[in-house]
């Protein structure tokens, strides 16, 4: 079985296709806990986006390095993070993966090189550059991926990373996920010509890819994370993919006016990524239908694991509030 | 009179100015959609010239705001979060808050930054700053904190009306506050502290959204026989010392209540200008309420730990008048 | 007389040559303050590049804008500014433009357009673009120009200001001043790839000149101010130059290793914009010599009237050093 | 010992820390030309990896210094004027200053920001800021503020070696003070002030560039047989109250010097302190000689003015002392 003539392993295929039923079945539970009120915080739900994370971090061992976003449950997954410290974190839990100081927005991980979430939009690109700094000196092939969305892009900091990675060939892959807004702003509307064409006057070679192809995901990944090991520099790679839910759950309460259409929706939904890559999954390979089902029903029973396991959690003690500020305490 | 939320309120300042003032323009992210509702119509209202959504770049658009002032417009820059001040604020620090002195007055900056700023809502570290002390220190800036509707009305149109750069910084969350707010058009003065619930016997300064805490505090001592005075200084840039001063002068005692981290607070500044100025008037040592040097949490038990409360307003208080001077 | 080719009526081309002697010889004689002295703060002479201000700044009325940078003396004299008054502001003289209050890297002059030097480096790109959305709003015509190095091209502000002129169709030129430099660091150990081209992802028209032919200069500048005045939008000016003295003056009283080739400095002084210009207005008109003197001795004569005033200006009164922090005083 | 000027005892402490830990990487702008002299011959030393001069980006670098740190190298990044830290301001605020509290502290940060800070030398208002109070209320970063360069010295291996994220900030324009510097290594820790002079009748509390005038005002008024206490605290974030609380209990008398916009200085924070801890010990108000809240002007005359200086701090000593309680 090689979906899409992509030479991939089955195991891998199915790895990717388990990755982002996690990802979706988790956030999808996120968004009962929201409209439940069971979450303290805001959550930006990644349902529909789930192929950029998965196709790209697939790439990565726990010892490479990547930053996210404000929409990073899925990142965080994809790289190999704990579902159920993830849910207790955003619960506000003690046992969540930041001990509920840090919340949705925030979850990171760094022994599994997740550098984390991030409530600044753009802010992790920054990072990411650090990281590949880093991993350069280290000189063991080690790389950093930064994700961000198309608003993010439009933030200098992006052309900055892009001139510093270039000049130091730092083994660093901005990956844009354009999914067509910057919260309410249709793409078009803040952003002007193309995101991808935006590396190409600092000579860092660019794709624009569709991203809820798992599979064009994992092949623009792989071209760029070799680049990188190799320690030929820095790659951007935009994927144009679509969030399917809100900005934030439960914008309807404070955005009045609709600001896109059902229909385009609809149209999205229609290329869901993981429907997508099941059916072609299964057209090429009729007898994956029973292994896909059985990942599907493991998912359910790692989501509802992850739910016992942070609503079983206590709340932090908040003699503890002032948390960890410094390494050396004065 | 009529009873609105502090967004409204909001709201209603800006329409009204907008459409008093036809050189005003008014840009920052979604405000279109307006994500806090304070700038809810008036893009339908004004139309895609004079209200305009800008991309995401706070650096750009709070110097945009400076050269579109110093060209002579009127401006009102939405920086959305408090937090995102910082990503903007090389124009705000070096530009907004010096233009005039170093070109020797030749220009009015007649900016108005909006932003909330403050914690508890489980926003988490990177939404929850209170940014006043920061820019504060600019000492270009100046900067207002309504506690409550009818004043955010008042002030925001005073800081339109200002010819300085002004940030205008609502609790971040507490829009949907309610409160009487008068029908008829008002201004209310930068620079002019309110006494919201006079009293004797301590001086309580409590800042922005720590106006309503410390009333609830004052409430709950004087069941106790305890008349502490709340002062609202709605500015903290310029700061209104006189009425200041004098409550401390008639109570001799001062408690201030200020969502900030500690150091280099608000709180701090007011302590350190009474021991100057009315030192002689104390009769006790003069306590802060406010954030510990720390970020803001996530989760809400602790947060709560962390932010000043109506318990630890009462707390302070009583200490400060239990306190007496060792034998 | 149409040197070049131009076109350029002979007054335009004898005044273009007048402002450039004019910022040439202000800023020897600031040289020579410096090398006695006099100048309180450090300067930051614009010798070499005149050709880009003055190429610019000719097609500019004193109602549109310009934002300049640390090296801005060239700005503000070829915008019309007045050179005895920016002479006591560098002397830190009450009568300077700036009180005194600004000193070199501040001098301003809003009654001519001249928002002014900015000791930001990339500070004067948002305001530019500030000033030219109010220019847009008052539909006069009106534009703004922001002058920048190509240090300043590395800020990322630039992409954002190239981002949302371009959405918004602002009336607004970014010339990027690239003299090989930023500060001591040869451009391309910090500058990755093409400044010019950083503008075409945002579909902004862009073009790199020979910034020490003041003709070059003068009809690039032509095309991208008409289509600004006219309504259709930004432009990008890359012009190439160079300072031929240091980054400040008395560099070498700390920068105690060369960090440029003395060959190099002279190849471009062969290339001087001033001598260039000089002697293709003579090959052209051999005539024009006597009134390339006259212009020369009027300059000198302006320079020594500006010391003059500077000079005898006196000391800002230490009682105002508050200054003016508020219009609205409390 | 040896004569040494700040900025070499700044560059053999650079120098001995990298040596010592090659996990360090430097960088900055200019770092290998060197505009302070602080980071002069590292370049030739430790080579182009290790030692990297960046383009002008403050907002990456900032950002790049938390990434790198987080990815296990111990970073140092100069940031030159203490203006441009506004420019890369949203990284220290939002990142460096809070991403080991929002993680739980799964993280270290060994960051050590360097900057020259405050004015004197007409370099204007965008390059003479004094920005300790704006970084103080950050919560998250520790701030060094050496007034010797025995202490610039010992104080910046301590920086370097501390696993958070630290500024250190030398005085601009004042790199070439000399000063005695011992030839043995040494650090000397975070968060331990200095009694820079013993005294009985006044605790003059003096930050980093204002211990010179300080010491310079003390042996002044020592002639006429007032003896001030001078105290340095060395650091701002930690800051050491013990022993500035000690000092006051022992003079009952403050005056804090901070070359600082007034409001919200550490001068204002120290005083607060102060006014709540050590209050039954005050004989007097307590005096802060600060910057007004306005910018740094450029003519000499005018900078003077505003700048603290010996006279002033002597007036405020001799005010301080002169006080008596109105009947
Ligand atoms: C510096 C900063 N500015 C503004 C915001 C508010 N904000 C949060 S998400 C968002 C939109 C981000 O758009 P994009 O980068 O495309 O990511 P998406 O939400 O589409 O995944 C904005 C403006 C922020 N968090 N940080
Ligand atoms: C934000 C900021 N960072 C750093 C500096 C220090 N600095 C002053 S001039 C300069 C180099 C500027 O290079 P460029 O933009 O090419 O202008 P040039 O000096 O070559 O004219 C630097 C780094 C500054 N003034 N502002
Ligand atoms: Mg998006
Ligand atoms: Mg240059």
């Amino acid at each position: 079985m090689a979906a899409g003539g992509s030479n991939l392993p089955r195991e891998e295929l199915l790895e990717m296709y388990r990755r982002m039923v996690l990802i979706r079945r988790i956030e999808e539970q996120l968004a009962r806990d929201c409209a439940a009120g069971k979450l303290p915080g805001p959550v930006h739900l990644y349902i529909g986006e789930e192929a950029v994370a998965v196709g790209v971090c697939r790439h990565l061992s726990e010892r490479d390095w990547i930053t996210s976003t404000h929409r990073g449950h899925g990142h965080f997954l994809a790289k190999g993070g704990d579902p159920a410290r993830m849910m207790a974190e955003i619960y506000g839990r003690a046992d969540g993966i930041c001990g509920g100081f840090g919340g949705s927005m925030h979850v990171a991980d760094f022994s599994k090189g997740i550098i984390g979430a991030n409530g600044i939009v753009g802010g992790g690109i920054a990072l990411a550059t650090g990281a590949a700094l880093a991993a350069q000196l280290d000189g063991d092939g080690r790389i950093a991926v930064a994700f961000f969305g198309d608003g993010a892009a439009n933030q200098g900091v992006l052309m900055e990373a892009l001139n510093v990675a270039s000049l130091w060939k730092l083994p660093l892959i901005l990956v844009c996920e354009n999914n067509g807004f910057s919260e309410f702003s249709p793409t078009a509307t803040v952003t002007s010509g193309s995101i991808a064409e935006r590396a190409r006057p600092f000579g860092v070679p660019f794709r624009e890819i569709d991203g809820n192809d798992v599979i064009a995901v994992w092949q623009a990944a792989d071209v760029a994370v070799r680049r990188a090991r190799e320690g030929r520099g820095p790659s951007l790679i935009e994927a144009r993919t679509y969030r399917t839910r809100g900005h934030v759950e439960y914008e309807v309460t404070f955005i009045t006016e609709p600001y896109r259409d059902e229909a385009e929706v609809d149209a999205w939904r229609a290329r869901d990524p993981i429907d997508r890559f099941a059916r072609r999954l299964r057209e090429e390979d009729p007898g994956v239908a029973d292994e896909l089902a059985a990942i599907d029903a493991a998912v359910e029973e790692t989501v509802r694991a992850a739910v016992r396991f942070a609503e079983s959690s206590p709340e932090p003690d908040p003699a503890s509030a002032r948390g960890h500020m410094f390494a050396t305490a004065p | 009179m009529a009873r609105k939320r502090m967004i409204q309120a909001m709201n209603e300042a800006l329409l009204e100015e907008m459409e008093r003032d036809p050189s005003i323009v008014l840009f920052g992210e979604d405000v279109k959609a307006s994500l806090f509702g304070d700038t809810k119509g008036l893009w339908k209202r004004f139309g895609a010239d004079r209200v305009r959504d800008t991309p995401i770049c706070e650096a750009l658009i709070s110097g945009m705001a400076v050269g579109a002032a110093a060209a002579g417009r009127r401006v009102i820059c939405h920086m959305m979060f408090g937090n995102f001040v910082y990503t903007g604020m090389d124009a705000i620090a070096n530009q907004a808050a010096k233009l005039r002195y170093m070109t020797n007055g030749q220009i009015k900056l007649p900016i108005t930054y909006l932003a909330v700023s403050g914690g508890g809502r489980s926003a988490a570290a990177q939404h929850s700053d209170a940014i006043h002390p920061v820019l504060a220190n600019l000492g270009g800036v100046k900067v207002v904190m309504p506690g409550s509707p009818a004043d955010a009305k008042g002030l925001l149109k005073s800081a339109i009306r200002d010819d300085d750069p002004v940030f205008f910084l609502q609790a971040a969350g507490r829009g949907g506050e309610p409160g009487e707010v008068p029908e008829d058009e008002y201004l209310i003065p930068l620079g002019r502290a309110a006494i919201r619930r006079p009293g004797r016997d301590l001086s309580l300064v409590a800042i922005g959204a720590m106006v309503r805490p410390a009333l609830k505090a004052a409430e709950a001592l004087s069941g106790e026989g305890i008349e502490v005075e709340v002062v609202d200084p709605r500015t903290v840039v310029p700061l209104d010392l006189e009425t200041i001063f004098a409550s401390v002068r008639r109570t001799g005692r001062l408690v201030v209540v200020d969502e900030a981290r500690d150091t280099c607070s608000v709180a701090s500044h007011l302590a350190a200008l009474v021991a100057e100025r009315a030192f002689d008037a104390l009769l006790a040592p003069i306590r802060r309420v406010t954030v510990p040097d720390c970020c803001i949490p996530y989760a809400p038990v602790l947060e709560r730990a962390i932010l000043p409360n109506v318990e630890a307003i009462e707390r302070a208080v009583r200490e400060t008048l239990a306190w007496r001077r060792p034998a």
